[in-house]
C-alpha cells in the first residue's frame, strides 16, 4: 500500500479494519441491514466494497430483523465465526437487548466456558444529523453495565482502525459505537498493521493542571477546549478511554494522580452515564490527592431535541467542558 | 368505481400530498430546508383513499414516510410545514420532527421511526376504543419491510386475539431501504402473513381510488362492527427512493418505467374527467391546495425557532431545572 | 377495613395498591402473562383476585409478547388510560426495550406535550431464587438514564402499597421494580389511603456516623448492618431512595452533610450502576466535607450464578457493607 | 411404521427420559434437590424420535423445559445430574444449571430461559454449518407459546430467506404457563403460521414414535440435502405442569383425562411388544436406564460445590480481579 492515502475519513478506516479482518481471518463475516454493494454497501457506505471483494456469503444483507440479526450472529459465533454485525443505528439496538444482553454476554459464563461469542456489533449514533429522538442516542452506559460485554469507541479514523481490527478478533463480544456525525471527518492514515489493543486508554495530549477523560467525538471537543485555555495557561490533560468497558483504570488514575484534577467528558445524557462511573472510581481512588471533586459533562435530562435550536442548547458542548474546567480549578 | 363525490375527496387530498411533496423537494433541493425528507410521490392514492374513509375523530398511528398519512388525515399545512422546519409553531414545537409528528385533533396520535413499532401502539389505542366502546377505529400505516420485524407480528397476533378495531395497512411499495422485497421476505405476499395469523387479510391495488377505498371502507366497517381488525397490502411504488437523494441504483429501469406509468396521480385525475368533472374543477382543486402550501410554506420560514430552555420542558410533567 | 391486618406481605401489598387504584379510577387496567385468575392471578399471584373484582376487560392476560404488552400500554395510555404492564421478570424487558425507551419515555417530548403515557411497568427480579443467569438481573441502572422515565423501588411492604398507587397515578411513565426473594417477606400493613410520593426518599434509620444509601432490598440488609454496628458504637443513618430516578438529592444531600460519610448499596452489579451516579452527585456537592471518599456496594462484575455456592459470593452482602463502612470509617 | 431398530432406539431414548424425570420429581418431591423443576413427562417421544433422526455432530438449541431434548442428545446423565445440582462436575461447573445446558461434545449449545429466544440463535448454527458446507443440521426446540414472540417471526423469515438448515421443532403442549392455547393464539395452528411465512410446515402427532419419526426424518433430509429449513409442529402435551408444584388448576379434568389415555410411553411399549421385542428385552432397556440414573443422582449428590471465586472465571476469556 505504498499509494496508501495520507489521511482518511473515519467511515473509511472502519471500512479498511472489515477489509483487512476478513482477509487475514476467512472466520470473518458481516452481517446488517443493506451492507451488501448491490443494496448500496450501507446507508453510509461504511460496507462499500466488501461484498464485491469478498463474496454476498461473507458479506450478508438481512432482512429488518435485529433480533435475527444478532441472533444469527451469536449462533455463528458459538462455533468459530468472527461475525460482525450492523446495527444501523444505535437506538435499534434497543430491539435486540435480549440477544445481547442475555445471550451474546452471557452465554460463556452460563456454559461454564465450554462455548464463546467472539461477535463484534457495530453500530453508529450522535446528535446533530437532525434525525430527531429515535435516531440519536447514545447508550453505551447500558452495554458497559453489562458483564461480559467489551464496549469500545474511537476518537479519530487511525484508532477505529485498530480498534475495529482488535474487537473483530477479541474472543469476548465486543460492542463497538461509530459516531455518525463524524463519520467524514479526517484523520491521519494509520499503517496497514496498526492495532490498538482493547482495554488500553492513550493520552493524546499530556499536561499538568487537569486531566480531561472521554472517548468518541468527545475527545475532539476536549482538544479544543485544551488548545483554548493553553492560551489562557491552563495545561490539560486528555486521556481518550477508546475502551469504555472494561476501562483503563490505570491510565486514567496516573494521570489524574499527576494533575490532581479531572473532568469526565461524554455526549450522552449525564445522569446515570458512564461519566459517574468514572467519576466514582476516581474518587474511591484520589480522593485525598484531589484539588476538587471530579467534574462531568454530557448531555441534558431529554431525549434529542429535533430542532437545531433546542438541540444545541441540550447537547454536551466545549463551552460546558470550559465551565466545568474553570470551575474546579476554581 | 367509488362514486363522484368520494373520488373528488380523495383527488382533493392525494393532489395535496403531491403538491406537498413537490415542494418539499424543491425547498430542500435549494437548500431552504435542511432536513432528512423521505419522499411520499407515488403513494398518494393510498393514503387519501385510506383516510378518506375514516372519520378525523379515528386514529392514525404512522412511520417516518408519513406526511401522505398526516396530510390526508387531515393536519393543517401550516402547523405541519412548521414542525418540519423544526420551529415553535409546529405540531410539537419543533421537538418531534418531521419523523415524530403528532396532532391529536385530527387523530394522528403518533408517527415513529422505529420500523415496526407503531403497530403494538396502534392495539393500544385500538384497545382503548374497544374498552370505551367509542366505535373508533385506528389505521396503523407501515411499510412491507416492516413485516419482517417482531413487533408486526407480536402485534398482529393480540389484535386478531383481542378483536381489536385496527386496520393495518402495509403499504407495499416493493422496496425497504435499498433492498427489494423478495430479497428479504419469505413469503410471497403480506397478505399470506396476515393469513397465516388468522387475520383478515386482502390484498388490493392501492393506486387504483376505488380499488383502495373499497378495501378501506370495508375494513373499516368490519371493525366498528366489532369483528375485530384488517391487514391490508396495499401495492404502490415510491418514485424518489429511500430518502431525498437517493438515486434508485437499485431499481432495474424497467421497473421503475413501468411504476413512472403506471403514476396514480395522472390516472385518478383522467378518471375525474371520465366522470364528467370538468377540467375547471380539477383545476380549482390544485390551485386551492397551491396556495395552502404555498401559505404552508412560507409560514414555515418566517415562523422563529423554539427558545433552547424547551429542552427541560415536556420531558416530565412539571418542568426539568436547568 | 377494621378487620385489616397488622402485618402483609409485599406481593399482597402490591395487590391492595391496584386494587385501589382500580377501584378509585375506572381509566386503570392491567395488562400481562397470566395475570387474570383464569390463569392463576400471576404467576407469583401478586394480580390473584384482581380480575374476579374488576372484570377481564381491565385485568388482561396477555399472549407472550413483551412488546405488544408494552405498546398496548402505551396506546392506550396516550389516550386517558393508566395502564398497569407487568413484565413477569425483569430480564424480559431486554425484549420491550423500544416500546420503552423509544416510545413511553420520549413521546410527550416529542409531540411537544401535546401527548402523555401515564403507564406502569410492573416487572420482579433479584438473586437468591436459584433461577440463574437470565432471571434475576437487576437492571434499573438502565431505565434511569432514560429521561422521561421515572425508576421506583420499594423496600417494605407499607412503600410497595403507598409507591405502586402513587406510579399508577403519575403522569409520567413508571418502571416500578419488585423483588422476588421478599415477595413474602411480613412487614406493617399501611392504612387504606396510605400513599408515598414519588421522588422522595424516607429516612428510616438516623444516625450519625455514616449514612447508607440504598433501595429495595438493599435497604434490609443496611439495617441489619447498622443494628450489628450500633453495639460497636457506630451509628449509622439509612436513606431509602423508594425513587431511584429521578432520586430525591435533597435528602440525600441533606443526611450526608450531617454525617459527612456514606455508603451507596445496591444489589445489581457494582459496574456502572445507580451507585456511580449518587456517589458522583455527593462528591460533586459536598467534596469538601466528606471524611472519606463515598463507598460503594454492589454484586460482583459475572452474570447471576446458578449454583448456590457461587451465587452468594457473587452477590452484594452485610459483610460487603460492613467492611465499607468500616473501610471509609478509617 | 418405523423399523424396529428405529422403534428400540426412540424407546431407550424415551424411557431415560421418563425415567429421569420421575426421578427428579421424586428427590426434588423429598428435599433431596432444591431446584426449579420443568416436568417433560408427556413429551418424551417427541424429543426422542427427533433426536433419533440426526446425528451427535448435528446442533441442538432449547429451551427451560429441555431434559427429555438434552437426554435424547446424548448428554451422559452424570454430567447433567451433576450441572442441574450446580455442582463443579456439571456440563457447566454449576454455573448455567437446569435452564442453561451446554454440552458441545454432544452438539447441545444453547438451552435458553428466554421464550423465544433460541430461534435466531439456531439460525447463526445453521449459517455456520452452511457456509462451511458441513452437512450437519440444528435443531430448535421451542414451545406453542413462543409461536406469539417476535423472535420466532424474525427467525423463520430469516431462515427461509437464507435457506438454512435448521429443523424448527415446535413441541406443541397445548399450554404456555397457565395459558391455554386458543386464548393467546390468533391462529389455530402453527403450522399455519410456517406456511404464511413460506416455509415448508408440517403437523404430527408428536406423541406417536413412528409417525414423528417420519417427520423428522424427512425434516433433516430435506435440509440436509440444502432445500432449506421445515417447521415441525409436533402435538403432545405434559402431564405435571409447567413448572413441579403447578396443580394445573387451569386444566379442563376431560381434557387430562384424555392426554393421560394416550400417555406415549405405554403405547410405545406395546409397540415394541407387538414387533416381537420381548418384554425381557424391554425390561432390559428399563433396567439399564434405571441403573444409569441411579448412578448419575448420586453422583450428583455426592459431588462438591464450586467453589465461590468461580464467578470470577469465564466472564471474559480473562479471569475477573477479586
Ligand atoms: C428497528 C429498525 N431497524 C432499522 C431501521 C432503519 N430503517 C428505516 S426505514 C427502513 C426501511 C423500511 O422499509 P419499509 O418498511 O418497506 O417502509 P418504506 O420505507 O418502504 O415506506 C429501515 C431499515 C429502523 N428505522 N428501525
Ligand atoms: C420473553 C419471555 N417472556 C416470558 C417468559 C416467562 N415464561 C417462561 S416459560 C413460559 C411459557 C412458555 O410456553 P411454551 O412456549 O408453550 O413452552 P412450554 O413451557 O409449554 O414448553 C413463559 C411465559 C420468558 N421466559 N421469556
Ligand atoms: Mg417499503
Ligand atoms: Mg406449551
Amino acid at each position: 500500500m505504498s499509494d496508501a492515502p495520507k489521511e482518511i475519513m473515519f467511515a473509511q478506516a472502519c471500512n479498511m479494519a472489515m477489509a483487512k479482518a476478513m482477509a487475514d481471518d476467512p472466520k470473518v463475516i458481516l452481517m446488517g441491514e443493506d451492507i451488501a454493494d448491490d443494496q448500496g454497501g450501507g446507508v453510509f457506505k461504511v460496507t462499500a466494497g466488501l461484498s464485491a471483494q469478498f463474496g454476498t456469503d461473507r458479506v450478508r444483507s438481512t432482512p429488518i430483523s435485529e433480533q435475527a440479526i444478532v441472533g444469527a450472529a451469536v449462533g455463528s459465533a458459538l462455533v468459530g465465526y468472527k461475525p460482525v454485525a450492523e446495527i444501523m443505528l444505535m437506538n435499534f439496538i434497543t430491539v435486540a437487548m435480549d440477544q445481547i444482553v442475555n445471550h451474546a454476554a452471557k452465554l460463556r459464563f452460563m456454559s461454564g466456558g465450554q462455548t464463546s461469542v467472539p461477535l463484534t456489533i457495530r453500530t453508529t449514533t450522535g446528535a446533530g444529523t437532525g434525525l430527531g429522538g429515535q435516531h440519536s442516542d447514545m447508550l453505551e452506559a447500558w452495554l458497559a453495565h453489562v458483564p461480559g460485554l467489551k464496549v469500545v469507541a474511537a476518537s479519530n479514523p487511525a484508532d477505529a482502525y485498530g480498534l475495529l481490527y482488535s474487537s473483530i478478533m477479541d474472543p469476548n463480544p465486543v460492542i463497538f459505537i461509530e459516531n455518525t456525525p463524524t463519520y467524514f471527518t479526517k484523520g491521519p492514515a494509520p499503517d496497514p498493521d496498526h492495532v490498538v489493543p482493547l482495554g488500553k486508554a492513550s493520552v493524546p495530549r499530556e499536561g499538568s493542571d487537569v486531566s480531561l477523560i472521554s472517548y468518541s467525538r468527545g475527545v475532539g471537543a476536549c482538544h479544543a477546549v485544551a488548545e483554548k485555555l493553553a492560551a489562557d495557561g491552563i495545561s490539560c490533560e486528555i486521556v481518550d478511554l477508546r475502551t469504555i468497558a472494561p476501562f483503563d483504570e490505570e491510565t486514567v488514575l496516573k494521570s489524574v494522580a499527576k494533575t490532581k484534577a479531572a473532568v469526565v467528558v461524554h455526549e450522552a445524557v449525564k445522569n446515570f452515564g458512564t461519566g459517574a462511573e468514572i467519576s466514582s472510581r476516581i474518587h474511591e481512588e484520589l480522593f485525598s490527592e484531589l484539588k476538587a471533586p471530579v467534574g462531568r459533562v454530557g448531555s441534558g435530562y431529554a431525549p434529542v431535541p429535533f430542532s437545531p435550536a433546542i438541540e444545541k442548547a441540550w447537547m454536551f458542548s466545549e463551552d460546558d467542558i470550559e465551565r466545568e474546567i474553570r470551575k474546579i480549578l476554581g | 368505481m367509488a362514486d363522484k363525490d368520494v373520488l373528488i375527496d380523495i383527488f382533493t387530498r392525494a393532489d395535496l400530498i403531491m403538491q406537498s411533496d413537490i415542494k418539499f423537494r424543491k425547498m430542500i433541493g435549494a437548500g431552504q430546508l435542511q432536513i432528512v425528507y423521505y419522499p411520499v410521490r407515488g403513494q398518494e392514492v393510498v393514503s387519501a383513499a385510506m383516510m378518506a374513509a375514516v372519520n378525523q375523530e379515528d386514529y392514525l398511528v404512522t412511520i417516518y414516510r408519513g406526511l401522505h398519512d398526516q396530510l390526508a388525515k387531515g393536519i393543517p399545512s401550516k402547523d405541519l410545514w412548521a414542525e418540519f422546519a423544526g420551529k415553535m409553531a409546529g405540531t410539537c414545537k419543533g421537538k418531534g420532527g418531521p419523523m415524530h409528528i403528532t396532532h391529536p385533533e385530527t387523530g394522528v396520535m403518533v408517527t415513529t421511526g422505529i420500523v415496526g413499532s407503531g403497530i403494538p401502539i396502534a392495539n393500544g389505542l385500538g384497545l382503548a376504543s374497544q374498552l370505551e366502546k367509542d366505535n373508533k377505529v385506528t389505521v396503523c400505516c407501515f411499510g412491507d419491510g416492516a413485516s419482517n420485524i417482531g413487533a408486526f407480528h407480536e402485534g398482529l397476533n393480540m389484535a386478531q386475539v383481542w378483536k381489536l378495531p385496527v386496520i393495518f395497512l402495509c403499504q407495499n411499495n416493493l422496496y425497504s431501504e435499498h433492498t427489494p422485497m423478495a430479497f428479504a421476505t419469505s413469503s410471497d405476499t403480506i397478505k399470506q402473513r396476515g393469513d397465516g395469523l388468522g387475520m383478515r387479510s386482502v390484498r388490493v391495488n392501492g393506486n387504483d381510488a376505488s380499488e383502495m377505498y373499497a378495501a378501506a371502507k370495508e375494513a373499516v366497517d368490519y371493525a366498528r362492527a366489532g369483528n375485530g381488525p384488517t391487514l391490508i397490502e396495499a401495492m404502490t411504488f415510491r418514485f424518489h427512493g429511500h430518502l431525498l437523494g437517493d438515486t434508485g441504483h437499485y431499481i432495474p429501469e424497467a421497473e421503475m418505467e413501468q411504476a413512472l406509468k403506471d403514476d396514480p396521480m395522472p390516472i385518478l385525475r383522467q378518471q375525474l374527467l371520465d366522470i364528467q368533472i370538468s377540467e375547471a374543477d380539477i383545476a380549482a382543486i390544485e390551485a386551492k391546495n397551491a396556495a395552502i402550501i404555498d401559505e404552508a410554506a412560507q409560514y414555515a420560514l418566517d415562523a422563529p425557532y423554539p427558545p433552547g430552555d424547551e429542552y427541560r420542558i415536556d420531558v416530565l410533567d412539571v418542568e426539568i431545572a436547568a
